[in-house]
């Protein structure tokens, strides 16, 4: 077990400012060739340590078909992300252990229409689907993005944004929450945007769906209002981890250890669960 | 593995555990701003010299001093711990160093109960007039703990599994 | 394939433990302050093979310590190295003396949770090393109900080794693994001879007979089982823990309780990440940093707590995860049973 | 020493007059005299409450917990109990008006051996110094006269390397449950300096050192204010001789702040809250 | 977890000669955070100021750490250097390098060099802890108490309502002046003192920014720098100032006669009077100790005499309440009883007087018309000895200190007594003569040449009386030999001593006093204006004897401090003050008790988000926290902590080597 907890070592590659609080480490392995070794698939986490400082949970928020780097996208919340924020930059070593949980249905959802529901943060996870999506185009029908944060100044990727806008098969729709001077596209609360702009198909499609959880809350009953299926409702679940290898209990709902059953799951695994989360 | 534990964990006191060839003591000053700070700075200006044994924090009373950083200061890097502020009456913030006062003798007291010798946490009263007497107290703190010797289980080894 | 057994008198018993003391890595209960504590032990006069159950700690730190370090690293400018630790003291060959049944089964039951998907290779070298003596109880304490629970007391092969006090009484050395039998043919029983299954059958029938009679605990699991694992809602739980101090001592103490929590410290440029136990009970235990806290209330820990060790466990691994040793009841400064709490919650239930 | 009858007359009297939501006694475990603490919030079950000598429990710990906080409490205490109490009044923990404190004037109670617990032998102050409703007989016990205690002395008479010795293997068995912490009533703080989620500061782990780490903090936090009820004895799972450290540092403050035992006096802080120009200065150079 | 710089100092030889200063750079290199290191001769010149402010923009750097000398040398220089270069100047840590290691272990470069490292290793721990701290503004009153209308308080008074400064001034007895206005002349140029004082009590009688509140006392001071809120009890005139013209008709009407104090009680006054002439307010009070109608309700011809019907023998004493920023005490002196000094006949013989009851005979406006004469026969006496230092220098009987002033007014004495009585000769007994100030020796010489006067040293052993004589017996130290001298009268220079109500001005304003009663300055030297307690100023004798020049100077000098302290509409203040986590305080209260300052008060706050039920909290009130960390070493639940001295930076000091 010990040595299960024992991380990698890698390198800030890249530090991509996102928002005034959200930071994006590109990191490579120390080590050559390690990177071939590490297999995640979307939706799979890593254990991120700061030595001294201590060990934080994030989604990887970039595709393996991406190859050499990975991505995690970094949001300011307690004592150790503000430690990250304030001291990490390109060229220092942190520790990386994973990639762990399970990954986003990617047989089921093959030859779907699919629907990405994100806000703020939690565009992370679905942009390592997004990724992955786009590099296998094929496998996929309609292909609809919402994306909505508090101001504009506080969305992500900002430039993928902007090439997958430019992409004529992706359909990309940005909200805000409050109208902003410079700002020609939505203004309003994801679910309200969902059912008056997107007016997605119902037939056929799944929805993958992340943000902060007031968020998901009305997100999901909106699109069960607009009659989507539960098990066509996928989302991830945040929870308190510790070692991510389904040991350390921190994580149980029930007799489910998300960081081993999740954080992936659908809205009908979620029914499932004891309301403790 | 007890028996392991038990080869690094040896006694707080052992005076039968030779020091180390070279061994020096790291002794941890904590020393109030306005009075016995000033007085060693004075004890540099006038040059008198001193063992080299002493790393000195600034804080700004003695009444700052948790007698927590003394524990913490045995239990990782120090060997001995000296603990000096205003003279009685003299305290720049009033009253702190009668506070303060109280909870030394009870630290110290208790420490010596679960087995450190008293003069592993040593005070002295200090003003900024007084750099000599600066040089006198660290001479005598770094020569108690050099006869005492290292102070074994409170170290880095404490890094140990149990 | 059968394994040997061996009878001998109370002096060859203890000359068979010296033996082993004398050729093996031996573990035995220690008293210190009242409290028997495994450690490491050279001789039979510093031990107690047949310590009070009540006043034993569990053999889960020998597999489990309370605190491990999981590595050393080294944070300079120049990079950060991390190393594991120098070699795993518990994973030497040893032998464990003096073991209860419900501790020898807690083992088993925590095989489940540290052999599930990712493999937990100290934890298997460890149980591996370890030949595992356990005495059956001849007497059951005021808060034992292990005959209570989902497992076969009188059956059990947790153990490598069974020692019975027979009625008759002579004492019964019975290997109950491969790793036990090896080490019963070597000279440890040079002063106990071989004796047959035919033989010690009925001994050790009579043994447990008289021992599960002693039992002043007894509850229905079955029936306990399955109403917990309908009532999560149930506001009984408030009332039972309301006397609940959170002192997290039955967690420290549990044979089973396996949570743990990751931390690091660092001196000067060095530092070691450790992994020591936590509990459940702790108001922090799933504080996330933005503040979110999914069981912030009490009763709702305790009922993490009960569910798990009754319900939980059991769906996702099919054994119970409490083994009725009764060492949380005695632990607790307000002596909270845990065999009170789960019958008065599952019977509360069922009069709604 | 038996009062059930009284107190269950005392808290029946108490919810019929609508004065409390609830009653912290003790009630029998059900199968043999040891006793767990009950909080009774429904009259119908007040003849569960009992008192003997078997009722050991502090149970000014309850005041901490969310069960009582802000609610009306019916209480019972014993001598030690209510110095606890006087802190926690001293420390606005709790309101006077919202507690109704049945005040025992202890005989002493036993252990699970039948015993006679050592502290209720060496007990200075039996019979409770704050309370709405006294039962027994006072003692008339003088409370201002200190004795040292025979442990602490019989310590601090042996070479300083055996105490060492006798300290390590204290430190070495703690297990880090902080169950001493949780079981006193005193230590009510929201975040406590040896939890381990304050680990980055305190130690988290648990090895010697940081068992003595935490142990000394913890006690040092307890100077002057520790009433010798022995909660955090009776819960520690190690056994750990706990008062040792509670009593060196009560001796300590006796003998050289001429303060008075510890929340004996009403609105008394505790030793290290206050200061006398006379305190000794002879240990400082 | 930061980005740290470290920047270690040659200081020309004297870090270099004694440690490795290059090493202890290549060493910190080493520390993780440490994202920059360099050497520079003199971090403090300005090129050495300049690489730390290049250095922070280029690396990014989130901390400072300086090795050079102590940080009570330069810290405040390197800190302006961060804000210089946009950084928060809080996130400096100086590591002691010269005091603690160079200078004081210059045998031993190599231990030298390592405490170096250890004390580096040391600042960048806890500099990684450091947090940006924000100079803390409180609002300020824009007002002044001044307490004591003596020339001190007066000069405060002018100086700082010059400025604009709104300023009230309280004032003891029914006329500002102070004992100089008792005065005659004064030295060393022997002026008038009533003619350089009266014009500056009209000037503050006339000040439109100044409030006189006469004949009342300073009884509470609440609050904090640039907030005080004053109480202050008005006593009971039973003149109405407003309609009163100040005629006299009332006070030469009264038929009560009472001991004039103003004159040392050698005249006597009214029960209705005005202290002197030139009072300022120039209005009459009641004497209600002696006052018949208010005593036992008999007389009340003041109230008949008056036109303006201002007499109101029911008048009560009156509370003022005003919010001020600061406080200038100026409450004076004392002249010291010399009753000890039984062995000269104090109390026995009349002919012996101290010296303000000289003064007194000496003034015009005295009650002998300007010429001194014996109490008990109304002679103008001869022979007149002036024994000095009575009280002063003497630990026995008196106090240890000298009181200053009374060399020189003793040589003005001489002087006075030479013009008014020509034909009379001066004795002055005395220990030195101590004259230093601009003129003063001159003055000495040149009074010792004009009057002719005997200075004999050695102290008085006894006087004793021979007819209408007095013996005065003493010994002539320079010729070894008791003296013996007839005098007709006898003047002790007596000393000063500190009001004798100060100790309880200093508990009720919460400043310290020393031993003899005088008001305790923050520093002897270099703060000698300011008390310990911020906005609490002292002026004149009430810190300790002085002569007028040296009264004058304070009291401008206070002046300054307000006006420095007023200077901007918010009160900048150190950061270093402790802060409240309310989310772990328990409600204790124990640091309300321990604090020196009172500047813990307590606070409701909800028990969780958006709850209504409130629970106590302790809260820091910045403007008086002094940042002395009482308050953070006791609270258990960590809830405490100080900025700049946080358990987190201390901590990581300790763990750091």
């Amino acid at each position: 077990m010990e040595k299960l907890l024992i991380p990698m070592i890698c390198k800030v590659d890249k530090v991509i400012q996102e928002t005034p609080d959200i930071r994006t480490y590109r990191l490579k392995f120390r080590e050559e060739g390690m990177m071939d070794t590490f297999t995640y698939l979307p939706g799979q986490f890593v254990e991120f340590s700061l030595l001294g400082s201590g060990e934080c949970t994030f989604c990887i928020a970039s595709s393996a078909t991406r190859k050499g780097y990975f991505d995690c996208s970094i949001k300011k919340a307690g004592v150790v992300t503000a430690d990250i924020h304030s001291s990490l930059e390109e060229g220092d070593e942190v520790g990386i252990r994973g990639p762990f949980g399970n990954w986003f249905p990617l047989e089921d959802i093959k030859g779907k229409n699919l629907l990405f529901v994100g806000g703020g943060i939690g565009l992370a996870p679905l942009r390592s689907l997004i990724q992955y999506c786009i590099d296998n185009r094929g496998d996929y029908k309609d292909f609809t993005i919402l994306y909505g944060a508090r101001t504009s100044s506080d969305m992500c990727y900002k430039d993928e944004i902007k090439e997958w806008q430019d992409n004529p098969s992706l359909k990309v729709v940005l909200t805000i929450d409050r109208p902003e001077d410079t700002w020609t596209s939505n203004v309003g609360v994801v679910p309200k945007i969902l059912e008056e702009v997107v007016k997605p198909v119902i037939e056929n499609t799944k929805v993958i769906t992340c943000g902060p959880p007031i968020m998901i809350k009305y997100t999901i009953q909106s699109l069960l209002k607009l009659g989507f299926a539960d098990k066509d409702i996928i989302t991830t679940l945040e929870m308190k981890m510790q070692c991510g290898l389904g040991k350390c209990g921190r994580c149980n709902i029930g007799s489910t250890y998300v960081c081993k059953d999740g954080p992936v799951f659908t809205n009908e695994q979620l029914k499932s669960l004891p309301d403790e989360f | 593995m007890e028996a392991e534990v038990k080869d690094q964990l040896v006694s707080i006191e052992k005076p039968e555990l030779i020091a180390p060839p070279n061994w020096e003591p790291v002794i941890m000053g904590i020393l109030c701003n306005w009075c016995s700070y000033a007085g060693s700075d004075l004890t540099g200006t006038s040059r008198i010299q001193y063992p080299p044994n002493i790393r000195i924090i600034r804080v700004p009373c003695s009444s700052r001093v948790d007698p927590w950083f003394l524990i913490k200061s045995l239990q990782t890097t120090a060997d001995g711990v000296l603990v000096s502020g205003c003279h009685p009456g003299d305290c720049h913030y009033i009253s702190g160093n009668y506070f303060a006062r109280r909870r030394f003798l009870v630290t110290k007291k208790l420490l010596n109960f679960v087995g450190f010798h008293e003069n592993r946490i040593q005070f002295s009263w200090v003003s900024a007039a007084e750099g000599p007497k600066f040089a006198k107290v660290v001479n005598k703190v770094t020569e108690d703990i050099k006869k005492l010797g290292p102070l074994h289980l409170y170290k880095k080894e404490n890094f140990e599994k149990k | 394939m059968s394994f040997s057994t061996f009878v001998t008198d109370k002096a060859g018993l203890q000359k068979f433990y010296e033996a082993i003391m004398a050729s093996q890595e031996t573990y035995a209960p220690v008293e210190k302050f009242g409290k028997f504590d495994f450690k490491r032990v050279s001789a039979l006069a510093e031990c107690d093979p047949e310590s009070p159950i009540a006043k034993t700690m569990s053999i889960k730190p020998l597999f489990f310590p309370r605190t491990a370090k999981v590595m050393k690293f080294v944070a300079t400018s120049a990079g950060t190295d991390v190393s594991e630790v120098d070699e795993d003291p518990l994973a030497v060959k040893r032998v464990i003396l003096g073991v209860k049944h419900c501790d020898a089964r807690s083992l088993q039951v925590l095989d489940k949770v540290y052999n599930w998907d990712y493999i937990d290779t100290d934890y298997q070298n460890r149980r591996q090393n370890t030949v595992i003596i356990s005495t059956r109880c001849d007497k059951a304490d005021t808060h034992c109900f292990c005959t209570s629970l989902d497992y076969d007391v009188e059956n059990l092969d947790a153990m490598d080794i069974l020692v019975v006090h027979g009625t008759d009484g002579k004492e019964y050395i019975k290997a109950r693994t491969e790793k036990g039998n090896e080490l019963l043919s070597s000279d440890v029983t040079r002063h106990a001879s071989p004796v047959t299954e035919e033989i010690t059958a009925p001994v050790l029938k009579s043994q447990y007979a008289s021992f599960a009679a002693s039992f002043r605990l007894k509850m229905n699991y079955k029936e306990v089982n399955e109403k917990l694992s309908k009532i999560f809602d149930t506001p009984e739980f408030e009332n039972v823990s309301g006397n609940c101090v959170s002192c997290n001592t039955c967690a420290f103490v549990c044979p089973t309780c396996h949570c743990f929590k990751i931390s690091d410290e660092k001196i000067k440029d060095t530092g070691v990440r450790y992994k020591s136990y936590d509990s459940c009970n702790n108001g922090y235990f799933t504080l996330m940093a933005g503040g979110h806290n999914p069981r912030p209330a009490k009763y709702r820990r305790w009922r993490q707590r009960a569910m798990h060790k009754f319900v939980y466990y059991k769906e996702r691994f099919g054994e119970n995860l409490c083994v009725g040793c009764g060492k949380c009841t005695i632990s607790c400064p307000v002596n909270i049973s845990i065999f009170e709490v789960v019958n008065q919650v599952s019977a509360a239930a069922m009069q709604e | 020493m038996n009062y059930t009858k009284q107190i269950q007359d005392i808290a029946s009297q108490l919810f019929a007059e609508g004065k409390i939501d609830v009653f912290v006694g003790y009630r029998l475990n059900g199968f043999d005299d040891n006793q767990v603490p009950v909080l009774i919030k429904d009259p119908q079950d007040v003849h569960k409450l009992v008192f003997t000598d078997k009722s050991v429990f502090n149970l000014v710990n309850y005041l901490k917990t969310d069960h009582t906080r802000r609610k009306r409490v019916g209480l019972v205490v014993k001598g030690c109990d209510s110095r606890s109490l006087n802190l926690m009044l001293t420390e606005n923990q709790v309101k006077r008006e919202n507690i109704y404190v049945v005040g025992i004037c202890c005989e002493g109670v036993t252990d699970d051996a039948g015993q006679k617990m050592q502290n209720c032998v060496d007990c200075m102050v039996p019979d409770a110094v704050v309370s709405d409703e006294l039962l027994g007989t006072a003692s008339g016990a003088d409370t201002l006269t200190y004795k040292m205690n025979a442990d602490v002395a019989a310590l601090s008479n042996i070479p300083l390397t055996e105490r060492a010795a006798y300290f390590e293997e204290v430190f070495e068995n703690c297990i880090r449950c902080n169950a001493c912490r949780h079981s006193c009533p005193l230590c009510y703080c929201a975040k406590c300096c040896i939890d381990q989620e304050t680990a980055t500061l305190y130690n988290g782990a648990n090895t010697t050192s940081a068992a003595f780490h935490a142990l000394m903090t913890w006690s040092l936090h307890l100077a002057g204010r520790c009433v010798d009820c022995r909660n955090c004895e009776k819960a520690c799972p190690s056994h750990l001789p706990l008062h040792l450290l509670h009593k060196q540092n009560e001796s300590v403050i006796f003998e050289n702040f001429q303060e008075h035992l510890a929340g004996v006096i009403p609105e008394d802080r505790g030793a290290f809250y206050k200061y006398s120009l006379k305190d000794p200065d002879d240990f400082i150079m | 977890m930061a980005r740290v710089g470290v920047f270690v100092c040659f200081c020309g030889a004297n870090i270099a000669d004694y440690v490795d200063v290059p090493q202890v750079v290549e060493e910190v290199k080493r520390i993780k955070e440490v994202k920059f290191a360099t050497e520079y001769k003199y971090m403090c010149s300005d090129p050495g100021q300049g690489m730390i402010r290049d250095a922070i923009v280029q690396n990014k750097l989130t901390s400072i750490v300086v090795a050079a000398c102590s940080p009570r040398m330069h810290e405040k220089t390197f800190r302006k250097a961060l804000s210089d270069a946009g950084m928060n100047p809080y996130l400096l840590e100086v590591a002691n390098i010269r005091e603690h290691s160079s200078w004081v272990h210059q045998k031993d470069k190599k231990a030298a060099t390592e405490k170096a490292m250890d004390l580096c290793r040391m600042a960048v721990a806890k500099s990684i802890a450091n947090e940006q701290l924000h100079e803390i503004s409180v609002p300020v009153t824009k007002r002044a108490l001044v307490i004591g209308g003596g020339i001190a308080g007066i000069q405060a008074a002018l100086d700082i309502a010059d400025a604009r400064i709104p300023v009230v001034l309280v004032e003891r007895s029914p006329s500002i002046g102070g004992k100089m206005a008792q005065l005659d002349e004064t030295f060393p140029t022997l002026d008038c003192a009533q003619c350089i004082l009266t014009p500056k009590m009209v000037d503050v009688a006339s000040h439109p920014y100044i409030e006189l509140i006469p004949y009342s006392e300073v009884i509470e001071l609440q609050g904090f720098v640039g907030n005080y809120k004053v109480r202050i009890k008005k006593k009971a005139s039973y003149v109405n100032f407003k309609t009163c013209t100040g005629c006299g008709a009332c006070w030469q009407k009264c038929p009560v006669k009472v001991p004039n104090e103003y004159n040392m009680g050698i005249d006597k006054r009214k029960a209705i009077y005005t202290p002197f002439p030139q009072a300022v307010p120039n209005k009459p009070v009641i004497d209600a100790e002696h006052c018949t109608m208010l005593t036992k309700g008999k007389c009340g011809i003041c109230a008949k005499v008056c036109d303006k019907g201002s007499i109101d023998y029911t008048m009560q004493d009156e509370i003022i309440e005003r919010e001020i920023g600061a406080v200038v005490v100026a409450t004076g002196y004392d002249m010291w009883d010399p009753k000890p000094y039984e062995e000269y006949g104090v109390g026995r013989f009349k002919d012996i007087i101290t010296s303000l009851e000289f003064e007194r005979m000496v003034s015009a406006n005295g009650p002998t018309n300007g010429v001194p004469i014996r109490p008990s026969d109304g002679k103008v006496p001869k022979n007149v000895v002036f024994i000095k230092c009575v009280g002063s220098r003497d630990e026995a009987k008196g106090i240890e200190y000298c009181s200053k002033i009374c060399c020189m007014y003793t040589t003005k004495h001489t002087i006075l007594l030479h013009h008014k009585v020509h034909d009379s000769h001066a004795y002055v007994f005395y220990m030195d003569i101590r004259a230093a100030g601009k003129g003063y020796e001159e003055f000495v010489k040149k009074a010792q040449v004009d009057t002719g006067t005997t200075y004999l040293r050695g102290r008085v052993s006894k006087i004793y009386k021979k007819g209408d004589k007095l013996m005065v017996r003493g010994e002539d130290a320079q010729l070894g030999q008791v003296v013996e001298v007839e005098a007709d009268m006898v003047v002790l220079a007596t000393a000063v001593s500190a009001p004798k109500d100060n100790p309880d001005l200093a508990r009720l304003l919460g400043i310290s006093y020393d031993k003899y009663g005088y008001l305790s300055e923050a520093h002897p030297k270099l703060r000698p204006v300011e008390t310990a307690k911020a906005g609490i100023f002292l002026a004149g004798c009430t810190q300790a004897p002085k002569d007028i020049p040296e009264t004058v100077s304070q009291a401008s000098a206070c002046a300054a401090k307000v006006c420095g302290l007023f200077a901007g509409d918010t009160m900048k203040k150190d950061p270093m003050v402790s802060t409240i986590n309310n989310e772990y305080c328990s409600g204790c209260q124990n640091c309300v008790k321990v604090c020196p300052y009172g500047a813990i008060v307590t606070d409701d706050v909800p028990i969780g988000h958006g709850s209504k039920e409130l629970r106590t909290v302790a809260k820091i009130n910045e403007g008086v926290c002094q940042g002395c960390g009482s308050c953070v070493a006791i609270c258990r639940s960590m809830a405490i902590n100080l900025a700049g001295f946080t358990d987190p930076q201390i901590i990581n000091e300790i763990v750091s080597i």
